[in-house]
């Protein structure tokens, strides 16, 4: 409550998440262990402590490099940054915060057009049908993210192992499901 | 409200608790105290907008207190007032129930004083809407016009004392009004003898009142006493950043210090 | 009824140049309750004090007002002089003519007028003022330090000099504490044994102190020059007064496969066993948990060896009562170890090892005979890391604070490691480099820039096996977090200095208290460091927080320098302006409701909870109760309490309230 | 005005204030003679009823006064001093009561002029705002509220 | 005690193989267990990654279903799908106003009293005390015990194992006759969710898992998650084409691990559906 207090950039990205997720990036020193666990950070433009210390600065273009950049969609949620960080930030929890921020800006790093299209195609198919159909997804995100050529190989050894149906499932609750989608719309 | 009143016919039948704390309509629709403590009879229990008297000021009534485990009915205020209790010692934890209301009314499932702690913590527990803007209206009056106020108010006070009984904090058994060595408190009631009274209950209170307004609410005579606990509370969370009743550990601010506590009058 | 007199003092003519002293004892002569009133030129004189005396005697006074200098200067005189005309000396007030009024003030009518109200004052407060009897305590001029590391050798050496008795207790069979297993110090890398080990002898060897090894604290109850204590003589199952110390019990003992704590785990030890070749003192003890006479009921191959049949297998502890006057902890501090850290193996690598582990390692006399090799194999490692802030400003794993030392003693390792393997590679993880200290930054600059020691800036992430080597994962901060791998052969991580297993139990028993990390508290973070708040009690080294051999030095001699002081008295006499919590008759007990809040204010812990039982045993009130040992009359708690249920001696409400009606209003 | 004398009490503490006021008379520096000390361990010790006493007894202005924060002789007895100073001082404006009229300040042992200039400024201050009339016309009024009841 | 199942999407689909072994032990045990009526996806990383609300809706839901239903506990095979279940339960039984919101999202009622059981769990609680008896042809094999992320992390929210180093799979794994190797990629992150949209940093991630396995000389890498094991076993061409090279161990279900040890065929444990041929029973 009293962190709040202290910021000088009131409308800096540290403030609002601050404000939305409880993660007080001031907390930070800069041990780099979460950079040093991250699976993916050698991907990533900005590895997680960076992040933190592009955050601490309040500087507008800093929280501007952040939101479009390519590591927030890089993050797979593995939770190793948290489970070891000394100071106990969480870091996955501002990481979506993050990822929602940079969509609802616009700011969206083209490298990560693959990484959403694939999850907007993961929701659709769960909208409509209440499950994972997993061969639409697949075809959905194929049209979304126009890599047509992609897994071609994997299908048929996928559906020769039973692993893949051609129909999709669909639950009885889906006009419910509609509603719940649409009620966390914002 | 039926969930409440099947979550209270519950807490009574498996002898959870053995009196439930809540509201029922008197005769003339009046929502009145109830003590319930015959599961058959929770069904007279209600909950809406007539429901404003802070129940917890009745946790630390010995009559209340020997009939056993205690279930209330608790709105932010009165949660709050059950955190003081507990932190000043007057309220076993294992000894209540709470049954959490929310804002726009409805049970909240509060399993323990963690998750109370928890939802305590994310409202807001800054003065009621209704009386903000009084107290920012009164701020703006001069020093003389204020002390004219108070005086023409305090006049009419005939020191009944029902602000102090109908707060859950002013739980002492001696008050300092009690005591005459020395007279602290002039007995009989006059204009400048009630101010001293008012100062003295409002400065036991800063820090620790949590804003449920049952001081004003209680007086028969109309002083809206409860602006002067009120204005300390927004001067508490002003200086130090704390609300009062947010935790069953938390120490009061005129019990604890912070070294770097700001102030800009002591030279 | 109520007689006072009222003496007032010309203090030569520093008083009655500007102030009109027959007036003032004149209308002041006249108030109610004045018994007696008038005017002297020294009060303070021996005249003076015997006009007081006799006014005393003559007219029955029943209180006393000098008005004279402050009472910061001569209120213990005049009090003692009430006390010999048989007034409580605390029926004895002052009025401060001097200093607040004559020397401040021209002369004219106002300032006569400023005394008179001070006196009348005074005079009012002195009518509620009551008889207190002071609280006097004599001083047992015996000290005991707790603890024989290094703090606990330079405490008792240096009170023991000032010619007062000492007794030492240690918990383990000798002293030296940790600094006995270092190898070298930093930051002139001379040899720690070789500097302690003469201190040891002279602690078993001063006639002043008595040394109690193998022994703990019992309990300890009393007050400042008062304090009485059991001790736990742990039974070492040997005659002392008989032992040789030969030593051939320890060789011929057939259980030989217990780690040695002195190794740190790396060495075994027998059953019966001295700790370190240099110890003090140097005879064996048998470890009762390990002997296999204990276990199973047959051996005894000691007591068959013993040349002087010392041995001793029925031996109990013994329980000692002392009468001590003041007692100086220094109990020191342990470290955590490597199977704190899950992401370094929870210690199921063999080779990390912490940094008491690379001390013995790196000593002399150490189980590699102060080579460095790693304890799987035994291998001279060429590639060793050190891993800096391991566990210490950690929050997630509970300790936040640094741990002072392991800057200085990671540098001074890696530069061993440097001296001892030319070859090999030596690398620091850090965060932040502590070494402010004389002499300290110029001591890492050399392990940097002439031992070649390889600082990365970044903390480890984890730590594994792999092909018998260990990877060790992290980034260098400076660096843009880059990602480093070291495929090393040997890791040691500077793990965080915690408080040693049982200082919480030592606190409690002591009555002092500590931090939340279970590390002693010091009375005042600036002005006294040395005491702690219950009077008496002293700290000295590490058990306060980890600090090196300098600091640990200095304090003990400051503590030191505290309990001479005290013993320098032969009775000590304190104030009995107290605080008390008011109590009646049941069923009312107190006024007091037991929030507690007074609790919070009280610097000093002096508010205990008093309970009152019904006949059937049921706690029916709970109170507060002030301990007036322990209370220093701040009057805090006084203030504060809402129903007005404790007051302070000597500035009651009633007293402080007359006070205020007495200045505005002339009676 | 110029006939006008304040009263003014001062609640010192004993070790700073009180031993600062000491040094201010061996350094010999004058001020007004119309504030009269009364001495308490510790500011902690110090009641805000007895400032309401003070005005209700015809006390023009007060003085508080204590160690400065650290200096504690109690080590926090003035931490919790100026918690309560604060809230005191908040309720009174919010009440119209005048708080020019009261000075706080932390005056060390070693600070007798310090001492001397708190009080002559105050003494100036008070001067200026005159009598506190209305306080007193509050405390007379109600005098004669009680007389009429009885 | 009612026990239900949440399969979960993909149990009905690319991981029928799990599915299969699951329900296999199950039945061989004797063990009942009632499917939560009409279930649905719980939303996984793509919800939590992009709508936070959603993220909490639908694993509401689900668990709303099984208390209507008088569910005492729910096994939830899928430890993505654990992982969303009890993260959600923990984030509603703290907030109660988020809960009463999300409540009226999902237009039920939810009280938060089902137990939620990863499968390890329900394996310690169910099939471990009659395990012995039922042993044929103990796993005599040497494992790489690989949890993933999902089944530790977050640690103080799942309270299961200990997050580093977790040994309750090694332990069941040991009761079935196999040596569980120290294999410090336990806990390493295989790329997860971005299977398809990544499929390169997946190729790398779960290649260094594979590799380590390898190395250390297992015949087997043993998991607990369908996730991991599409990503190490149907992705094995991907990882094998980035790091150039033939890995061949084989990835396994402690469920299927379970069922060939009491002797079930390997086809009745779904093995025939693997990538990777599984050449050790």
């Amino acid at each position: 409550m009293s962190h709040s207090e202290h910021h000088t950039e009131r409308n800096s990205l540290a403030y609002s998440i601050e404000k939305n997720v409880e993660v007080y990036t001031q907390k930070c020193y800069q041990c780099g262990k979460c950079s040093a666990g991250c699976p993916v950070a050698e991907d990533m433009d900005f590895p997680p402590s960076m992040i933190m210390r592009l955050l601490q600065t309040e500087d507008l273009a800093n929280d501007d490099k952040i939101l479009r950049s390519h590591s927030i969609w890089l993050c797979v949620t593995c939770e190793m940054c948290l489970s070891r960080c000394p100071m106990e930030i969480d870091i996955p929890s501002m990481m979506d915060y993050l990822r929602q921020r940079s969509r609802s800006e616009k700011k969206v790093n083209k490298k990560a057009k693959n990484i959403i299209a694939f999850h907007k195609a993961f929701l659709n198919s769960i909208k409509y049908t209440g499950r994972l159909f997993e061969l639409g997804l697949i075809l959905d995100y194929k049209r979304q993210s126009l890599n047509l050529m992609q897994d071609v190989a994997l299908a048929p050894k996928m559906i020769s192992r039973g692993k893949l149906h051609f129909i999709p499932f669909i639950i009885k609750g889906k006009n419910q499901m509609a509603r719940i989608f649409k009620k966390t719309s914002n | 409200m039926t969930s409440l009143i099947i979550r209270a016919k519950e807490l009574l039948e498996n002898k959870t608790v053995q009196v439930v704390i809540g509201y029922e309509a008197g005769p003339t629709g009046v929502a009145r105290p109830a003590f319930i403590t015959d599961p058959a009879k929770a069904e007279s229990l209600i909950y809406d907008e007539r429901c404003v008297q802070n129940l917890a000021v009745y946790l630390t009534k010995r009559e209340v207190k020997n009939i056993g485990k205690m279930a209330i009915v608790a709105t932010l205020p009165v949660m709050r007032s059950i955190m003081m209790l507990i932190s000043e010692q007057q309220l076993f934890a294992d000894n209540i129930v709470v049954l959490g209301i929310s804002a726009d009314g409805k049970l909240l499932d509060i399993a323990d004083n963690k998750v109370m702690q928890g939802y305590i913590e994310k409202s807001d527990l800054s003065n009621p809407e209704k009386y903000k803007g009084l107290l920012t209206e009164f701020n703006k009056l001069s020093p003389e016009e204020k002390f004219l106020y108070w005086q023409k108010e305090l006049s009419k006070c005939i020191k009944c004392y029902a602000c102090r009984q109908a707060c859950p904090m002013c739980y002492c058994t001696r008050c300092t009004v009690e005591v005459n060595q020395p007279q602290w408190i002039p007995v009989k009631a006059n204009t400048h003898g009630n101010m001293e009274w008012h100062i003295l209950r409002a400065m036991h209170l800063a820090g620790r009142c949590i804003s449920c307004g049952e001081c004003g609410r209680a007086c028969p005579v109309g002083i809206p006493c409860h602006l002067l606990t009120m204005h300390l509370t927004d001067q508490v969370y002003n200086y130090f950043k704390v609300y009062a009743g947010t935790s069953e550990k938390m120490s009061s601010v005129l019990s604890t210090y912070e070294p770097n506590d700001k102030e800009s009058f002591i030279i | 009824m109520a007689r006072i007199g009222v003496f007032i003092c010309h203090c030569g003519e520093n008083i009655s140049a500007t102030v009109d002293c027959g007036k003032v004892a004149e209308t002041i002569g006249k108030l109610k309750h004045v018994a007696y009133s008038t005017e002297y030129k020294y009060m303070c004189s021996d005249p003076g004090q015997t006009l007081i005396k006799d006014a005393i005697k003559e007219h029955k006074l029943t209180g006393v007002v000098v008005s004279a200098c402050s009472p910061r200067m001569h209120e213990p005189t005049f009090r003692k002089a009430c006390a010999e005309a048989g007034l409580n000396p605390f029926l004895c007030e002052m009025a401060n003519l001097r200093e607040h009024c004559s020397w401040v003030h021209e002369k004219n009518e106002l300032t006569t007028q400023k005394a008179i109200d001070i006196v009348r004052t005074q005079v009012e407060k002195v009518k509620l003022n009551s008889a207190l009897q002071p609280i006097k305590v004599p001083v047992t001029k015996t000290a005991m330090v707790i603890g024989g590391g290094i703090a606990g050798i330079q405490a008792a050496l240096d009170i023991a000099n000032t010619g007062h008795k000492v007794v030492m207790i240690e918990r383990s069979p000798s002293i030296g504490g940790h600094m006995s297993q270092l190898s070298e110090t930093f930051p002139t890398l001379d040899c720690s044994q070789c500097i302690l080990t003469p201190r040891m002898v002279e602690v078993a060897q001063h006639p002043n102190i008595t040394l109690y090894t193998y022994a703990e604290v019992e309990s300890v109850e009393g007050f400042i020059g008062n304090f009485k204590v059991k001790i736990r003589k742990k039974a070492k199952s040997l005659d002392e007064k008989i032992c040789t110390g030969c030593g051939l019990c320890t060789t011929k003992c057939p259980q030989k496969k217990i780690p040695n704590e002195f190794e740190q785990g790396m060495g075994m030890r027998p059953a019966i066993y001295v700790p370190f070749p240099q110890a003090v003192p140097n005879r064996p003890v048998i470890d009762k948990e390990h002997c296999t006479y204990y276990i199973k009921g047959k051996c005894k191959i000691c007591e068959v060896v013993c040349p002087t049949k010392a041995i001793r297998f029925d031996q109990p502890d013994e329980i000692l009562d002392l009468e001590i006057g003041a007692i100086v902890v220094a109990t020191g501090f342990d470290i955590k170890h490597a199977d704190f850290f899950p992401e370094y193996g929870y210690g199921k690598y063999k080779d990390i090892i912490d940094g008491l582990q690379f001390e013995r390692m790196a000593s002399a006399s150490g189980p590699t005979s102060g080579e460095i090799r790693r304890p799987s194999d035994g291998q001279v490692p060429k590639n060793i890391v050190f891993i800096a802030c391991a566990g210490s400003r950690d929050p997630a794993k509970g300790i936040a604070y640094c741990s002072k030392i392991c800057c200085m003693y990671t540098a001074k390792h890696a530069m061993l490691y440097k001296h001892k393997v030319h070859e090999g590679r030596a690398h620091v993880f850090y965060m932040d480099i502590r070494s402010g200290g004389k002499n300290y930054d110029e001591f890492v600059r050399r392990a940097i820039e002439e031992d070649h020691v390889n600082y990365i800036r970044g903390r480890v992430s984890t730590v594994f096996e792999r092909d018998g080597k260990l990877i060790v994962k992290g980034v260098d901060t400076l660096l843009g977090a880059q990602p480093v791998e070291i495929v090393a052969d040997m890791v040691v991580l500077a793990t965080a200095g915690v408080a040693n297993a049982g200082a919480e139990d030592l606190a409690q028993k002591l009555h002092v208290s500590y931090d939340q990390h279970k590390f002693f508290a010091e009375a005042h973070p600036k002005l006294k460091p040395v005491e702690t708040n219950t009077a008496g009690i002293f700290l000295a080294g590490a058990c306060q927080n980890p600090k090196d051999i300098p600091d640990a030095v200095s304090q003990a001699s400051g503590s030191a320098v505290k309990v001479a002081a005290l013993f320098s008295q032969d009775m000590l006499t304190r104030e009995p302006l107290v605080a008390v919590v008011n109590r009646y008759a049941p069923p009312m007990y107190s006024t007091c409701v037991g929030c507690f809040l007074c609790q919070s204010v009280c610097p000093y812990q002096a508010i205990e909870r008093e309970e009152f039982k019904n006949r059937e045993g049921k706690v029916v009130k709970t109170v507060a109760k002030i301990n007036e040992g322990l209370c220093q009359g701040c009057g805090t708690c006084v203030a504060l309490c809402r129903s007005k249920s404790i007051d302070l001696l000597g500035y009651s409400n009633n007293q402080v309230h007359a006070e205020v009606m007495a200045l505005l209003n002339e009676y | 005005m110029s006939d006008f004398e304040p009263k003014v009490v001062a609640f010192v503490c004993n070790w700073c204030t009180y031993a600062g006021a000491d040094l201010t008379g061996t350094s010999r520096i004058k001020y007004a003679s119309n504030v009269k000390i009364i001495r308490f361990p510790c500011t902690g010790r110090i009641d805000f009823m007895l400032l309401l006493k003070a005005f209700a007894n015809g006390a023009d202005g007060i003085i508080v006064s204590g160690c400065h924060p650290n200096d504690c002789h109690y080590t926090s007895g003035n931490f919790h001093a100026k918690r309560r100073w604060i809230m005191f001082k908040e309720l009174m404006d919010f009440m119209g009561v005048d708080m020019n009229r009261v000075t706080f300040s932390w005056v060390s042992a070693a600070e007798g002029a310090k001492w001397a200039d708190v009080v002559n400024t105050t003494v100036t201050k008070i001067r200026e705002l005159g009598p506190y009339v209305s306080y007193k016309e509050l405390v007379n009024k109600s005098v004669e509220e009680e007389v009429k009841n009885d | 005690m009612k026990t239900g199942i949440y399969p979960g999407c993909s149990l009905t689909g690319s991981a029928r193989d799990y599915n299969e072994s699951v329900f296999a032990i199950a039945e061989a045990f004797g063990l009942e267990f009632i499917q939560i009526p009409d279930w649905n996806c719980c939303g996984a990383t793509a919800a939590h990654n992009l709508n936070k609300e959603l993220s909490l809706a639908l694993p509401a839901r689900i668990l709303a279903i099984a208390e209507k239903n008088g569910l005492d506990e729910i096994i939830v095979p899928c430890a993505a799908c654990y992982s969303r279940l009890v993260v959600t339960q923990h984030e509603l039984k703290k907030d109660p106003e988020l809960k009463n919101r999300i409540c009226e999202v999902i237009e039920m009622d939810y009280r938060g009293t089902s137990v939620i059981l990863n499968v390890i769990e329900w394996i310690d609680k169910y099939i471990v005390p009659k395990l012995e008896e039922k042993i044929v042809k103990p796993f005599n094999y040497k494992v790489a015990c690989y949890y993933g992320c999902l089944l530790v992390r977050p640690n103080k929210i799942l309270n299961y194992d200990r997050v580093e180093d977790p040994q309750t799979l090694d332990v069941v794994m040991s009761k079935l006759g196999a040596t569980a190797i120290d294999y410090p990629y336990k806990t390493e992150c295989c790329g997860a969710g971005l299977s398809i949209s990544r499929t390169d940093i997946v190729s790398k991630l779960s290649g260094k898992i594979i590799e380590d396995a390898e190395h250390r000389g297992a015949d087997a890498i043993v998991v607990a998650c369908p996730m991991c094991h599409s990503n190490l076993d149907m992705r094995r061409p991907d990882i094998n084409k980035y790091w150039d090279t033939e890995f061949k161990i084989p990835v396994i279900f402690v469920t299927q691990a379970i069922g060939l040890a009491i002797g079930l065929s390997p086809q009745k444990v779904g093995l025939r559906r693997h990538f990777v041929e599984v050449k050790i029973s």
